[in-house]
C-alpha cells in the first residue's frame, strides 16, 4: 500500500497526527511506529515551552478540546532525545514545526536540516490554541506564505503546510502556500472551539478556546480535502480530522488524501493507527482496488463500474 | 511492566455503598500490576458520543487468577454507563498505567490516607507493606457512611483504623486530615502515602512536610488519552534539578512525591515553570 | 423566564431553528407552538423552490448533513398558509427569510410587512447549501451589510442577521451587519460538510457538500456566541448549535446569547424546545438566578460566589 | 390519529429467519395506527453519537394489548444495536407515523407485493381487505429463503400465495415482478398494494399501469425527522393539478399512488418540478 507524498514515498498511507502520538515513544507498547507510514511528531518550537494552565481539555459530543499551548522540549532537545529514538527502530519521521515568527520557523527547520530518519517537515502555521487569533499564520494567505517560503528556503525535505479550516476560503490559503514552494498541504487542524462549564459558570478550558477535533469534525475535515483536492489535483494532501477507521480513512483517500493522520482516535485506542491501516487495506481489496494510488481524489470522478 | 490494551469480560458488578464494584477477567493487565497504578476504560459501547476513556485505580489485580477489580464512582454519564454494564459483556481496557506507590528501603511505619473512593488502591499497598514488614494505620474517610469504601478490610490489612466522615454518620465526624496530626506525630511514624481528592491531598502533604516525613501521593488530573501522548494532564511538579515542569500525571503519576507537587500552583502556570517565558511569545 | 430580542419581548428564550420546525404545524402533536419563546420558520423566498435532488442528508458522529437547497412553497403561499396559522394560535413567528440577491431579500421582506404575528425577522445571509461559495452572503462582511441595509429599510420589526461560522472572523462579520442596522445576531448556522459513501465512491450528497449540524457543532458553536458576544456586548443574540439539553442552552447563555433556537435535536426529539425550556428553568433555579437575564454573558465576567 | 413520542418496553425480542421481531408495549402508538404506517426509533442509548431516528413499519398494532410489533434488518450501526436491545428495556418511540394504505371504496380482488422485510406492513393490510369483502392475493417474495418474511402468516391472511427467492431457495426462483403479470392479468384483479425496495416497487408500479390497476405503494427514502419539518425525505409526485412537486414521503407518504410517483426520477431533479426553475438562481 505504498503511497507517495511529494517526493517522499511511504510504507504505507497511514501516519500519526501531531501532538497526537508525542514523538512515538509512548505508543510502542501498543504498536511498532516503524509499520505505520510514518510518525508525525508534536509541533515543536525554538525553545521551551511550559504550555498552558490545566484545565487543557473538554469532552464533546464525539469529539474533544484541547488547549495544550505546544507544550514541548524545544529543538534542540527534540533532536537530542527524540527524533534518534525514532530512527533507531526505523520509523520515518514527519517532524511537525511551529513558530512566533517566520524566523523561528525557519530556525526550527534549520535545526532539523540533515537530522536522522526526518522523511518530511510539516509546517504547523494553524494551530488556533494559541490566543491571540490575529496571530495565526493559516487564516492570512500572506502569512501562510511567507512561513512556507522561509521554511522552504533552509530544508531539503519536503514541507507540507497544514491548514486550519476556521477560514472563509481554504482554497485560497492552500494555493498561496503551494504558489509559495510547499510540497503538499495536511488537512485539517483543529477547530476552533468553547465549552462553558455549567456548574462554575466559566469556560472549561484556561485558554477559553481550544481545539475541536474527533469524529465530529470529520465531515468539515473530508470536506476541506474535498474543496482543495478539486481546486489543485496535482498537490498531495495528508488527510486527517475524526479518522476512527479505516473506512473513515479511505473517505479522505477518495476525496484526494494521498495518506493519512490518526489523531484523536488514539487516545480511545492506542493502536488505532495500526487497526486503521489494516481495516484500510481489507477495504481497498474489497472494493477491488489493486493499489492505493488507484482510489485517490476517485469521488470527484464520475460515477465509474 | 508494559501497558495492554485488552477486551475483559466483566465477572461481576455490584454495587458497594455509593460505589459499583466491578471485577474484570484481565490476566494481561493483573500480571504485574502494582498499587497506584490505573486503567483506562472505554464507555458507551459502539457508536458512542464519548470519545475519551475513563481512568480508574486498580482495586486488586490478581495475577494468580488474572482478575482486577475496580470502584467505580458514578459521576456524569462514563461512569453512569459504566455502573450499569452487565456480567458477561466485555469492557475495553488499556492498562496497567502509570506509576504505583513505592515501598519504603526500610520497613518502618506507614500512614495510609484515603478518601473516598482513594481507598482502591491502599488495600494492595497496605498488604505490600505489611509483607516488607512495615506497620500500616490508614485513615478513612469520606463525605458520609455510603462513601467510605472498604472499611471492613482495611481493618484487616491494617494495623489500625481510623474513619471519618463529614457528616458524623459513622467514625469521628471530621476530615481525614483532622485525625493526622495526632497519628503523624507517633513515634515510629516514618512515610505516608495518601489518595483522594486534590484538596485532601494538598492538606495531607502539607502536614506531611510539617512532620519532615515522606509522602506519596495518588493524584487525578482530567486525562485524556492516559498513555503519555497528549499532555493534558499536567501539573507542576519541581524536578531533581530543582525547576518545575509541567508534567503528565499519567506517566510520570498518578503518584508523586507530595514535595514535589507545586499544590497551590495546580490549576496555574507559575512564572518559573520551564519553557513558561516562551508562553507570552504569542 | 422572559427575555428580550431588541424591542420584542419573549416570554421565555427558546426557540425552534430555522428548517428544523417547518412553520410549527407539524410540531403540533409533540408541543404547544404558544408555549415557545417563538417558532422561527424554514427560511422563505420569493420563488417557490424545489430544493435539491435527493440524497439530501447523511448522519455524521453527533451531527448530520442536510443540503435541503432551501425547499420552499415562496412567500405569497407562506403568508397566505404558514403565518396565519401560527398566528391563529397564539404564537410568536420569527419569520426566516432568504433570497438570492439584495434586492430579493428586500423584497420578501417588503411583503411581510405588517404580518400578523410577526415579531422579528431572521436574515438568513449564511445557508451554505448553494452552489456557489462566492455567493454566500455571510462570507463577506459587504455583502452581508447591504442585505441588512436593504431588509432595514423596509421593515419595522427588528432584524436579526443569521451568520455562518465558516469564516476567518466572525466578529468581523457581526460588525458590518451591526452597523448595517442588524437589531441583533442568530448564531450559528450550520458548517459546510461532505461524507463520501465508501460504497458507491462517491458523495453522498447530491450537492456534494452540506450544512453541517447537531452537537458535534456545539463547542464551535458556543466559541462563535462567545468572540461576538465579547466584541459586541450590547448586541442580542439568538444562538443556536447543537442544543439537546437545558445546560446546553444555558451554555450558550452564559456564553452571551439572550435565546435560544433547538434545531436539529428536534429531529430526534419532537418536543425538544419544550423539554429544553423546563430544564433550563430548572437549571437556572439550582443555580440560583431569580431570572434569565441575570445570566447572560455572565461566564465572560470573572468568577462569582 | 396523532402521532405520540412514548417510550416503550420491549416485550419481546426473536429472530426471525434475518430479521429480528421485536414486541413493544405501546399502547399510544398501537390504538388506531394503520398499515403503511411507521415509527421512528431512537438508537443507540443515551450519548450516543447517532442523533437520527430509525424508521420501521408496523407489523402489528393491537389496540386491545396496546402492542405493537416492528420487523428488523440489520443494517449498519442503528439497527446493529436495535436488534440487540434486550426485553425490559424501554425503546423511544414516535408513531404511529405517515399516511396508510387505503382500502378500495369496493370490494374486489388485491395483489399485495412484498419483498423482504416489506412484507411486514401487509399482513394487517390483508386482514383488513378480506375484513372488507375483499379478496387477497399475495406475492412475497426475497433474495434468499431467511429473508422472506411471514409465509406462513401469508398462507393465513391471503386467499393465494406466491413465494419467490432470488435464488430459488424457497418458493419460485426469480423476482416477485417475474410472478406478476399472470397475477395481474387473472379476472377480477381490482387493485395492487406493494411494499419493498425502491427498485422492485417501480416496477411493480409500472406493471400495475400497464394493467391499467390502482395501485399503492410504500416507499422507503432516508429520513431525518420522520415528522414533516425536515424536508431530507422527498421524491418527485406528481399532484392532483398535474404538476410534479418535491413532496415529502414521510408525512405524506409513505404510501402514495403508485403512478403519482415519478420513478425514473427519483434521485433527480426533474426541470419540470414546482420550484426547480428557483434553483439555479443560485
Ligand atoms: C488516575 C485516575 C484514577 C481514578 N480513579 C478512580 C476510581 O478509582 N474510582 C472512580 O470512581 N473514579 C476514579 N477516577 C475519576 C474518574 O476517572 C472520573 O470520575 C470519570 O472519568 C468521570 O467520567 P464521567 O463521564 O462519569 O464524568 P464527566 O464529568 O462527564 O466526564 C467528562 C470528562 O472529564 C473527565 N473527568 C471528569 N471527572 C474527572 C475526574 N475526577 N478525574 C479525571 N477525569 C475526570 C472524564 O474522564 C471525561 O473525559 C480516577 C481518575 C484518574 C485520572
Ligand atoms: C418508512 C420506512 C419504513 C421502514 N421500514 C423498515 C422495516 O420495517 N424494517 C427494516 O428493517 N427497515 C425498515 N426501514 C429501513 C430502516 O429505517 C433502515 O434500514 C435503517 O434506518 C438503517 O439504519 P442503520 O443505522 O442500521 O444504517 P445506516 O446506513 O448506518 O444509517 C445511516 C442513516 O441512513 C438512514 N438510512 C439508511 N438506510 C436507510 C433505508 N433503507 N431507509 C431509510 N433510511 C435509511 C438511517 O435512518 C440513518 O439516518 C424503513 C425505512 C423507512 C423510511
Ligand atoms: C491534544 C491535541 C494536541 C494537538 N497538537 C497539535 C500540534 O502540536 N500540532 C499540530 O499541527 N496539530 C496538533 N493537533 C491537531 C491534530 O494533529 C489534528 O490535526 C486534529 O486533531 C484533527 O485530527 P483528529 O480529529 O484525528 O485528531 C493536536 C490535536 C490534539 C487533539
Ligand atoms: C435540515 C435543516 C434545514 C435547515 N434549514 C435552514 C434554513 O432554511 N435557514 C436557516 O437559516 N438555517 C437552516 N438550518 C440551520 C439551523 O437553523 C441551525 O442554524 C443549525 O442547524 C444549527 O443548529 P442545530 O445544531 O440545533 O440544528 C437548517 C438546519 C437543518 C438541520
Ligand atoms: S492523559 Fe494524555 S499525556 Fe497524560
Ligand atoms: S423526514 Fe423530515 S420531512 Fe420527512
Amino acid at each position: 500500500m505504498a503511497t507517495s507524498l511529494a517526493a517522499v514515498t511511504l510504507g504505507n498511507p497511514v501516519l500519526t497526527a501531531s501532538g497526537c502520538a508525542a514523538a512515538g515513544r509512548e505508543l510502542a507498547p501498543f504498536l511498532d511506529p516503524a509499520h505505520l507510514g510514518a510518525v508525525v511528531t508534536k509541533s515543536v518550537m525554538l525553545r521551551p515551552r511550559s504550555g498552558r494552565a490545566t484545565p487543557r481539555m473538554a469532552e464533546t459530543p464525539s469529539g474533544m478540546l484541547n488547549s495544550i499551548g505546544l507544550q514541548g522540549p524545544g529543538i534542540d532537545a527534540f533532536l537530542a532525545h527524540d527524533l534518534p529514538w525514532l530512527a533507531e527502530r526505523g520509523a520515518r519521521a514527519v517532524v511537525s514545526i511551529a513558530g512566533g515568527s517566520v524566523g523561528e520557523f525557519a530556525e526550527v527547520a534549520q535545526r532539523l536540516v540533515g537530522a536522522p530518519g526526518l522523511a518530511l517537515l510539516e509546517v504547523n502555521i494553524s494551530c488556533p490554541n494559541v490566543a491571540s487569533r490575529g496571530q495565526v499564520f493559516a487564516c492570512d494567505p500572506m502569512a501562510a506564505a511567507d512561513v512556507v517560503r522561509a521554511v522552504k528556503a533552509v530544508t531539503t525535505v519536503p514541507v507540507f503546510a497544514k491548514l486550519s479550516p476556521d477560514v472563509t476560503d481554504i482554497v485560497a490559503i492552500a494555493r498561496s502556500c503551494v504558489d509559495a514552494g510547499a510540497d503538499g498541504l495536511s488537512l485539517i487542524n483543529t477547530l476552533l472551539g468553547t465549552v462553558i462549564d455549567t456548574d462554575t459558570l466559566r469556560p472549561v478550558l484556561t485558554g477559553i478556546t481550544g481545539g475541536l477535533s474527533g469524529p465530529a469534525i470529520r465531515p468539515v475535515a473530508v470536506r476541506c480535502v474535498w474543496q482543495v483536492h478539486a481546486a489543485l489535483p496535482g498537490v498531495p494532501i495528508l488527510g486527517m480530522g475524526g479518522i476512527l477507521t479505516g473506512l473513515d480513512a479511505l473517505q479522505f483517500v477518495l476525496a484526494g488524501a494521498s495518506a493519512v493522520s490518526v489523531g484523536t482516535a488514539v487516545f480511545h485506542d492506542p493502536s488505532a493507527p495500526t487497526r486503521v491501516l489494516a481495516e484500510l487495506r481489507a477495504a481497498l481489496a474489497a472494493r477491488g482496488f489493486p493499489q492505493l494510488t488507484d482510489a485517490i481524489g476517485l469521488a470527484h470522478r464520475e460515477p465509474h463500474r | 511492566m508494559t501497558a495492554a490494551q485488552v477486551s475483559a469480560p466483566v465477572v461481576s458488578t455490584e454495587p458497594v455503598g455509593a460505589y459499583q464494584l466491578i471485577t474484570l477477567d484481565a490476566p494481561a493487565i493483573a500480571s504485574g500490576a502494582e498499587p497506584g497504578q490505573f486503567v483506562a476504560v472505554a464507555v458507551g459501547g459502539p457508536e458512542t458520543a464519548m470519545l475519551l476513556r475513563r481512568c480508574f485505580a486498580l482495586y486488586t489485580a490478581d495475577s494468580a487468577t488474572g482478575r482486577i477489580q475496580i470502584v467505580v464512582a458514578e459521576h456524569g454519564p462514563g461512569t453512569g454507563w459504566l455502573v450499569q454494564v452487565r456480567p458477561g459483556s466485555e469492557l475495553d481496557l488499556v492498562g496497567p498505567l502509570g506509576r504505583p506507590f513505592t515501598l519504603p528501603d526500610t520497613p518502618g511505619a506507614a500512614v495510609l490516607v484515603a478518601g473516598g473512593y482513594g481507598s482502591a488502591p491502599m488495600f494492595d499497598l497496605a498488604r505490600r507493606l505489611r509483607a516488607a514488614g512495615s506497620a500500616v494505620q490508614m485513615v478513612v474517610g469520606a463525605g458520609s457512611a455510603e462513601r467510605l469504601f472498604g472499611v471492613d478490610e482495611a481493618r484487616v490489612v491494617a494495623d489500625s483504623v481510623v474513619v471519618t466522615t463529614d457528616d458524623g454518620s459513622v467514625g469521628v465526624r471530621g476530615l481525614v486530615t483532622d485525625m493526622l496530626p495526632g497519628l503523624l506525630g507517633s513515634p515510629g511514624v516514618s512515610t505516608v502515602y495518601a489518595c483522594g481528592p486534590m484538596a485532601m491531598l494538598r492538606a495531607v502533604a502539607g502536614l506531611a512536610t510539617s512532620y519532615d516525613l515522606p509522602c506519596q501521593v495518588a493524584v487525578e488530573e482530567s486525562m485524556a488519552c492516559g498513555i503519555g501522548v497528549c499532555m493534558t494532564c499536567v501539573l507542576p511538579v519541581v524536578g531533581a534539578d530543582g525547576r518545575t515542569r509541567m508534567v503528565r500525571s499519567c506517566v510520570e503519576g498518578p503518584v508523586f512525591e507530595a514535595d514535589r507537587v507545586r499544590w497551590k500552583d495546580v490549576g496555574t502556570l507559575p512564572g518559573d515553570v520551564v519553557g513558561a517565558d516562551a508562553m507570552d511569545l504569542r
